[in-house]
């Protein structure tokens, strides 16, 4: 048979292609900052708290309190204000705190290590332990191992993390002293930690290890186990549930049977052949979760005296910290922008059909 | 002047990095109250033809008319009440959380048509479907049943055209014959146009009064409906399906 | 002797709605031959071939007399020793390829996978053995293939890389449901010339799961015929044709052909006294 | 009694009434015979009679105060939970409190998940521009630290619990509104959606009636799971003063102002934690049987 | 357990903005200027209220209460090694005026400003002289310089550090350039500070090498860092925890009144709080003691003047007690029998609430009806502050020792009205027209004689406690818990600057 061609139409140049969809993500991550500015200046504006109060404090003058309105550019109009921030954002400058008197880019490099290793620790433990807890309800629904496993991720989202922090803190630390008191190293080490080791990336597991100081690091660990616990419990708690209802759906897909027909054994059944399906929409769920506890968890926190993100963001919006309040909203969005995108490179990874 | 006329249609569609040309340069015209078959190849664009006519897939190339005007984009709700498209897997084509009831009378609220009672009911009787039917969920009834749902949806806006995409093929021999009937008598009743997909000749031998036999997306012969049963093809594809066809339908 | 023996197979699904009898009391023998069951969607065709590599799942249960593959008791094997049999020794063509490959692994995995646990061999020679059985199967560009992703296949191709994956362990007894349904007339042939030689060659047994009569008339040996559960006809294939039961009949009877009238085909008039026994 | 069953349980029936109220009927003993999903509603059913009749229920007075009968242990005849640290009756308190709870966890299990799921179809149904400008305006609420949006809510409202519910609701929606997206894309390409739309329905009938049935089971599911959530974080605003004000009896308020005591007496915090537990517990079995119910495929053939 | 040499305390310290001496005037970061520099005269830390020899050796004023002189010691130096100059010392003081942040008006009542500044306060060879406008109680004068912001700077380390004229106010918000005990190793804002011991510190060394002071908000987790020997002292304890502390062998508990009064204001623009009746019977409708016995156990004490026990010229005596029935009388002749509905603010923190709460459930019984408003301390400040609140729940804590720090600001306001803006001014704050009172604050401050202004005070209280916009109610008690080994702390009591240099461990 003879068949005429006719000239397809050509498809577009890898290059064009690529930078196209670099493009598109860089717009779409310009337009979120941007609107995450915009809307953390208005609510900056609307709270009903005078930043002006909260650095002249309780005995200023009127003349005083002018003073600093001006010096701090408050008098301006509004969208000069808002203007003057967003050019400084773009080139770096988040100002400078009104509460610690220090450039908010600075405060939250000190304050933003120590929540990102809660959080990420939180969140391993989350996943290490939520989803076997989950993959296990699911291959046996309705017994009594679906059922713990429903109770201990339920109370973990119903129990309050101070509840959590101070009964652990108590048992943990008071009766057994298997882990450390609150702080990031009990106060033998903390010169060291302070004075001695250098200091390379703010978290203190990692900067003691790089250092070689093993004895801060052994008690850095004791003291991140039961706050990053805490923290992890609520995501084992949410990964779990979730794990579950996924699982449950994909095993009752056709293409399991066909690994059974295969002669799979089961485990690779379900930790293979299901869970890769499960790990779609999964990886959004732990996405999420992670980037939740980024944000700080601030009663987390206070309890064990971990000077994070969280902490910093609620004092600065109480003193009416502005700069520290948008400062430190811009990070989180950051960072959430970040895992957003992190894991739409995972998702495109696992599922192949998202193209 | 022919119904619906497709006139060097072509189809690409971006996958990935790639370019999948699905249909390319096809032209076909389907007369009023004519019956017009696709067979071919799997994969050869049978139903992107028809997707492309509902606006269901993009026309790259070359232009469809109905009754000679060009197709708007999107597909007016004019459009809807004159053509209508049968899916091939019955399956997937209704909502699982509806009952057969809100499935029909779904496009009447949609036009605003009243009577929607007395419609319903007389469309189940139409396609030949007990009452009873008439609030079961889809998940309730057999594939066979289903997919008579799915054509008395169709023509619950009594359309002129309707698209077939291999009605039968997922059903069995018996509810296969009892679908094909009521496809005949209904045309025969109502004068409908049918464009009907299928991979099994026997079936398009049996339906249509033309056919287009199609491959990798090109159309590669028409045959009238004797041609077929006369084994009169041209084409050495066309020979090939034929013969590969009745040599179980004699055996 | 036989290979497999089935004597009164059930199937039950207990639901809400009551019990649903899916299979009530097939009995057959399966030599080293080509065995058709056909009839129409949901006489139990797919159940019967699931129940022989118990796996059905809840809330249905399997009963039996007698269920022996090669001297094993299939009923009484543990669940290990099912697996050992499951893929090597009986496999089965699922019947929808689109939902019965897994859409987030690429195909030369899921076809080299049994290969690479069960046999420990490298890599390389798991996949060379892939891609003759894909090639076998007539699929024109295996590599391409081995490396594609379900999604990106049609529903011919499916249903061939489903046929090859059956095949790679070289099993003894094939389970093949509709394996054929998507597939165009002049690759059909070529399919089932391949399974038409293993069983003459190697001697494997093949249960062939269709509703297209035609079909299995021609290719197959012998034929059950279901209905709603039941064998209501056992006959050989090439008599097919001439089969006494009404519902045989009728099932034949219904469908077109190339040069036929063009009148309504008849249709089946189902007597409720097939179901019983 | 007999003929009504058969009635209800007609596998056809006669007209629509029959139909939905037969399908309601298969539901409930769907729900019935699955003790958990039972048990939760028991649980849920139990907090609206202690709402309704928490004046003739509760043994105390949940505000008046009795300096002298401060921080008394559970089991102190007259007082089955302790007392506070202002000698009130917990369990009285609770009993109250559960009036205000439900008030808010109402409220939120509404707007929330509805507002989320309205804006998450949209985008995913709609795709393009659309879907780019509400998923970035999506991303900017869930980036948001929750705290900072509910704050200053309230602030343009003014506080009380009708605002600080609304506040809850606006911090999220956002999750609900990604989940119900990322549903939508996968259900906007099945034939029954060509299909309705090559009947001429126009996007906010295929939105409305055909995709969001579709996403109700997952957010059912979350929904329940964020019960307990809902509580707290009430709490949190109530102590920040934009919710519930003192001496009103709330749950969560009862828990953080037990903080204090949590190391000598214990009670104070814990009796209001296990009440909510107790509650977000009935909540999800209910939600995991509801989540059976709304899907007509599992009712069997 | 905690290094040896080192005294590690936990407390809050995020209410620190400034570490320099001119600007530091929140409780923490005075803490700090205390131990790290000196001023000329100070308070003795063992015996409250006595004036002892600072940097200067001796001092003097004029006849007419004008000039003063301060004699300096010789041979001292600061942390860097430069001598103390009396130089330094006039330079330190014409510092907070010229920079004028909030704390400067304490030296500015006495007539200083950025321009004249330097004409009043004159070093002369090792004596310094300081004239002021008119002339003032010169315990007074005294008592002003004992205060944080007069501590004696490093004159040539700071202006090295100098920045855009900024006089090293930005250098020293991480830095300390004094003659103190201790100099300021690190400070991290809203975690910790470190001071280490200087060696040769003129009053002798420090007895401990370094103090370690970390921020630890939550009172539960001090007290178990405290139990556990993780720390040395816990000064954030919950009045429960301490309770809860009570009888543990190694732990024992410090108790001493603190400066703040705990107060309800009552705006007089409010046309029923206006009413005379209505406030009496709003002072007989609080349970004073019953709220110090249980609620606030151990941490308030019940104060019924503006000025803390401690101080010149505060009462001892205690009219007023809960009495509800004489509130319900009161009210009824204010034309109220009924009660009325109002809304009290309130700082959102536990002790407050509780105190509010308390007082809302004893208002209720004689039938005010109250309605709490929680809110963010700048929050409810800005409220007070724009004379926008009905009633409010606050503390005051002095500026200074000397009763003119209280009295001019509950019972002084020139001019009532709007346009005034005297914000600093609680009288003002709170619209109260405090009449004659004002001119007696006036002459309280400026009488040269100790018992005639002690009695002048006394008046002044008596008359603010019955016939004010205000209810004074508490004063606060520190509860400091240390571990048995750890003596000497001492918190500084009513001047809240604690003194860490006689600390032991043992
Ligand atoms: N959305 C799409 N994106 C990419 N390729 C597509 C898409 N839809 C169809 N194709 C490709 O277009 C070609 C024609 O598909 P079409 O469904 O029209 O075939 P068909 O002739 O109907 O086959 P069958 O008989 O199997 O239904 C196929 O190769 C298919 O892979
Ligand atoms: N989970 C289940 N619950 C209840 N009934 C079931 C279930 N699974 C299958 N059945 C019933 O079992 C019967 C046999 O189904 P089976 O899949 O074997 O049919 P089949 O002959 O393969 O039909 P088809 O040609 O459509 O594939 C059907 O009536 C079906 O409704
Ligand atoms: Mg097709
Ligand atoms: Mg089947």
């Amino acid at each position: 048979m003879t068949i005429t061609e006719t000239p397809a139409p050509r498809s577009p140049s890898k290059l064009w292609r690529r930078t196209k969809t670099v493009l598109s993500v860089v717009l779409a991550l310009a337009a979120t900052f941007l609107g995450l500015l915009f809307v953390t200046f208005i609510i900056g504006r609307v709270v009903p708290i005078d930043p002006v109060l909260a650095v002249v404090g309780e005995r200023a003058s009127q003349a005083q309190i002018e003073a600093a309105r001006t010096a701090l550019g408050l008098d301006r109009p509004m969208w000069e204000q808002f203007y003057i921030y967003v050019v400084n954002v773009f080139q770096g400058d988040l100002g400078t705190s009104l509460l610690t008197r220090r450039p908010v880019l600075e405060d939250i490099k000190n304050v933003f290590p120590a929540t990102l290793e809660l959080a990420t620790i939180a969140t391993i433990f989350g996943v290490l332990t939520g989803i076997p807890a989950g993959v296990l309800a699911a291959t046996r629904p309705g017994t009594w191992i679906d059922q713990i496993v429903r109770i201990i991720g339920l109370a973990g989202y119903s129990t309050p993390v101070f509840w959590l922090g101070l009964m652990g803190l108590l048992l943990f630390y008071g009766t057994l002293g298997w882990v450390g008191g609150g702080g990031r190293v009990s106060n033998e080490f903390v010169d060291a930690l302070e004075f001695d080791i250098v200091r390379v990336t703010g978290i203190v597991l990692i900067d003691s290890a790089l250092a070689g100081e093993w004895a801060v690091f052994g008690n850095a660990v004791k003291h991140a186990v039961l706050p990053s616990a805490v923290l992890g419990y609520y995501s084992m708690a949410y990964i779990s549930r979730m794990t579950r209802s996924f699982m449950l759906n994909e095993l009752s897909q056709e293409y399991i049977t066909t690994a059974r027909v295969k002669g799979m054994p089961e485990w690779r059944v379900i930790w293979v052949h299901a869970l890769k399906n499960v790990m779609v929409p999964l990886i959004t769920v732990i996405a999420l979760s992670y980037a939740n506890l980024l944000e700080g968890s601030v009663l987390t926190e206070t309890v064990f005296s971990w000077p994070g993100l969280g902490m910093y963001i609620t004092n600065a919006l109480f003193s009416a910290d502005m700069p520290a309040v948008l400062g430190g909203t811009v990070v989180v969005g950051l960072v959430f922008v970040a895992i957003n995108m992190l894991s739409d490179v995972l998702y495109r990874l696992v599922d192949p059909r998202a193209k | 002047m022919a119904l619906i006329e497709v006139k060097n249609l072509s189809v690409f569609f971006e996958a990935g990095d790639r370019i999948v040309q699905a249909v390319k340069d096809v032209s076909l015209s389907v007369d009023a109250k004519e019956s017009y078959g696709l067979v071919g190849e799997s994969g050869s664009g049978k139903s992107t033809i028809l997707r492309a006519i509902c606006g269901l897939a993009p026309i790259s190339r070359g232009e469809i008319l109905i009754d000679g005007k060009p197709l708007e984009t999107p597909r007016g709700r004019a459009f809807t009440r004159r053509v209508q498209m049968v899916f091939q897997d019955p399956y997937a084509s209704i909502h699982p959380r509806h009952t057969i009831d809100r499935t029909l009378s779904e496009p009447l609220a949609i036009h605003g048509i009243g009577n929607t009672d007395a419609r319903v009911v007389q469309a189940l009787k139409d396609v030949g479907l007990p009452e009873s039917f008439r609030f079961r969920y889809p998940h309730q009834l057999s594939g066979g049943q289903r997919q008579r749902v799915a054509i008395a949806r169709a023509l619950m806006l009594e359309p002129e055209i309707l698209l077939l995409d291999e009605p039968t093929s997922a059903l069995d021999a018996s509810v296969q014959a009892e679908t094909l009937n009521l496809l005949n008598r209904l045309r025969e009743e109502r004068g409908l146009t049918f464009l009907m997909v299928s991979h099994d000749l026997a079936v398009v031998d049996h339906m249509c009064e033309r056919v287009l036999v199609m491959q990798h997306g090109r159309a590669v012969e028409e045959m009238e409906h004797g041609a077929l049963a006369n084994a009169s093809m041209k084409t050495d594809y066309a020979r090939m399906l034929y013969e590969a066809s009745a040599d179980r339908m004699l055996g | 002797m036989s290979l497999l023996t089935v004597k009164n197979l059930r199937v039950t699904f207990d639901t809400e709605a009551g019990r649903v009898e899916a299979v009530r009391g097939v009995n057959f023998t399966l030599g080293r031959e080509r065995l058709g069951i056909v009839g129409e969607s949901g006489s139990g065709k797919t159940m019967t071939g699931r129940s022989i590599l118990r796996l059905v799942r809840k809330p249905g249960r399997i009963e039996a007399d007698e269920m022996t593959f090669d001297g094993i008791d299939l009923m009484k094997a543990s669940e290990r020793q099912m697996r050992a049999l499951r893929g090597p020794r009986i496999a089965m063509v699922m019947q929808d390829p689109k939902y019965s490959l897994n859409p987030v692994m690429k195909i030369g995995r899921q076809l080299t996978e049994g290969l690479r646990l069960r046999e420990k061999i490298s890599d390389k020679e798991a996949r060379a053995k892939a891609i003759a059985a894909l090639e076998a199967v007539k699929i024109r560009d295996p590599e391409r293939v081995m490396e594609a992703w379900p999604h990106e296949l049609s529903g011919g191709m499916g249903q061939r890389v489903m046929i090859a994956m059956m095949l790679i362990p070289n099993p003894d007894l094939l389970i093949a449901d509709e394996p054929t349904s998507a597939l165009d007339v002049t690759v059909q042939a070529e399919v089932l010339k391949i399974l038409d030689d293993l069983v003459k060659e190697r001697g494997m047994g093949l249960i062939f799961v269709s509703h297209d009569l035609r079909l299995v008339s021609q290719f197959c040996d012998r034929v059950l015929v279901m209905y709603k559960g039941r064998v209501v006809e056992e006959v050989e294939a090439s008599k097919l044709m001439e089969a006494k039961h009404p519902y045989t009949q009728g099932l034949l009877n219904c469908l077109p052909r190339i040069g036929g009238g063009r009148g309504p085909l008849p249709s089946l008039d189902r007597s409720a006294s097939w179901a019983e026994a | 009694m007999t003929t009504l069953t058969e009635w209800l349980r007609d596998p056809s029936p006669k007209s629509r009434l029959q139909a939905r109220v037969g399908q309601s009927y298969l539901g409930w003993l769907r729900f019935r015979r699955n003790p958990l999903a039972m048990a939760g509603a028991l649980i849920v059913l139990a907090l609206v009679v202690l709402a309704a009749f928490a004046p003739l229920i509760a043994p105390h007075d949940p505000i008046a105060q009795d300096l002298s009968q401060r921080l008394l242990p559970p089991g102190t005849p007259g007082y089955l939970m302790g007392t506070d640290e202002f000698g009130r009756d917990i369990l009285s308190r609770i009993i109250y409190g559960s009036r205000v709870t439900l008030y808010i966890v109402a409220m939120v299990a509404v707007t929330a998940p509805l507002f989320g799921l309205l804006i998450g179809t949209v985008a995913g149904y709609a795709g393009g521009w659309v879907d780019q400008v509400l998923m970035r305006i999506t991303d900017i609420f869930l980036a948001f630290p929750k705290l900072i949006l509910a704050l200053a809510l309230v602030a343009v409202l003014g506080p009380g619990i009708e605002n600080a519910v609304l506040a809850i609701a606006l911090t999220s929606w956002p999750p609900y509104a990604r989940m119900s997206r990322a549903e939508t894309l996968t259900v906007r390409n099945a034939d029954y959606i060509a299909a309705v739309r090559l009947q001429g329905a126009g996007p906010v009938r295929i939105i409305w009636g055909h995709v969001m049935p579709m996403c109700m089971s997952s957010v059912v599911i979350r929904v329940t799971l964020d019960m307990a959530g809902v509580i707290l974080t009430a709490a949190g605003l109530g102590f920040l003063g934009l919710g519930v004000q003192p001496p009103l009896p709330e749950w969560g308020m009862m828990i953080s102002s037990g903080r204090k005591f949590l190391t000598d007496f214990w009670w104070v915090a814990t009796m209001p934690g296990l009440a909510i537990f107790v509650v977000s517990l009935g909540f999800n079995l209910l939600g995991d049987g509801l989540r059976d119910v709304l899907d007509p495929r599992s009712a069997g053939k | 357990a905690t290094p040896a040499d080192t005294l590690v305390i936990a407390d809050k310290i995020d209410d620190i903005v400034s570490l320099d001496p001119a600007e530091a005037f929140e409780f923490s970061g005075v803490n700090i200027v205390n131990n790290t520099y000196d001023s000329l005269i100070e308070l003795d830390p063992n015996k409250p209220g006595e004036l002892i020899p600072g940097l200067a050796e001796s001092w003097d004023v004029s006849e007419d209460g004008l000039t003063f002189t301060f004699k300096m010691k010789e041979g001292i130096t600061f942390a860097s090694g430069n001598p103390v100059r009396a130089e330094d010392a006039a330079w330190s003081l014409q510092r907070v005026i010229k920079l004028n942040k909030t704390p400067a008006f304490v030296l500015a009542q006495f007539g200083f400003t950025p321009e004249n500044v330097e004409e009043m306060i004159k070093a002369d060879g090792n004596t310094v002289t300081i004239k002021l406008a008119k002339p003032f109680a010169p315990s007074m004068f005294y008592n002003c310089l004992t205060a944080g912001l007069a501590a004696i700077v490093d004159k040539e380390t700071v202006m090295a550090n100098e920045v855009n004229g900024d006089m090293g106010n930005e250098w020293l918000k991480n830095n300390s350039a004094g003659t103190g005990a201790y100099v300021l190793r690190s400070f991290k804002p809203q975690d910790s500070y470190v001071l280490d011991r200087r060696e040769g510190y003129w009053r002798g060394d420090a007895k401990l090498k370094r103090v370690r002071v970390n921020h630890i908000p939550e009172s539960a987790t001090q007290r178990l860092q405290l139990e556990k020997g993780d720390i040395d002292i816990a000064r954030g304890l919950s009045n429960t925890d301490v309770a809860g502390l009570e009888g543990a062998a190694d732990v024992k508990i410090e108790t001493a009144p603190k400066g703040y009064i705990y107060y309800i204001a009552a705006n007089q623009k409010n046309e029923i709080l206006k009413k005379p009746e209505v406030m009496d019977a709003l002072r007989w409708a609080v349970d004073y003691k019953g709220i110090t016995e249980t609620v606030l156990k151990g941490q308030m004490m019940v104060q019924q003047g503006f000025l803390p026990a401690g101080y010149l010229g505060s009462l001892d005596e205690t009219p007023y007690s809960l009495d509800v029935a004489k509130a319900k009388e009161l009210l009824a002749a204010a034309g109220y029998p009924d009660g009325f509905e109002v809304t009290m603010t309130v700082r959102n923190d536990q002790l407050r609430m509780e105190m509010a709460q308390a007082i809302q459930n004893t208002l209720g019984q004689a039938g005010i009806k109250v309605t709490l408003k929680p809110g963010a301390g700048a929050e409810v400040l800005g409220d007070y502050r724009a004379r926008n609140h009905e009633l409010t729940l606050q503390s005051w804590g002095p500026d200074y020792p000397d009763p003119h720090t209280n009295a001019s600001t509950f019972a002084w306001n020139p001019d009532n009205a709007d346009e005034a803006k005297l914000t600093g001014v609680l009288a003002w704050r709170n619209a109260w027209d405090p009449g004659e009172l004002t001119a007696a604050v006036d002459a309280a401050v400026v009488e040269r004689d100790t018992e005639k202004r002690k009695a002048m005070y006394e008046d002044m209280q008596r008359k603010f406690r019955d016939d004010s916009g205000f209810v004074p109610m508490f004063q606060e008690i520190a509860q400091t818990a240390l571990r048995a080994n750890v003596s000497g702390f001492h918190t500084g009591g009513t001047i809240d600057s604690a003194t860490y240099w006689y600390t032991e461990k043992n």
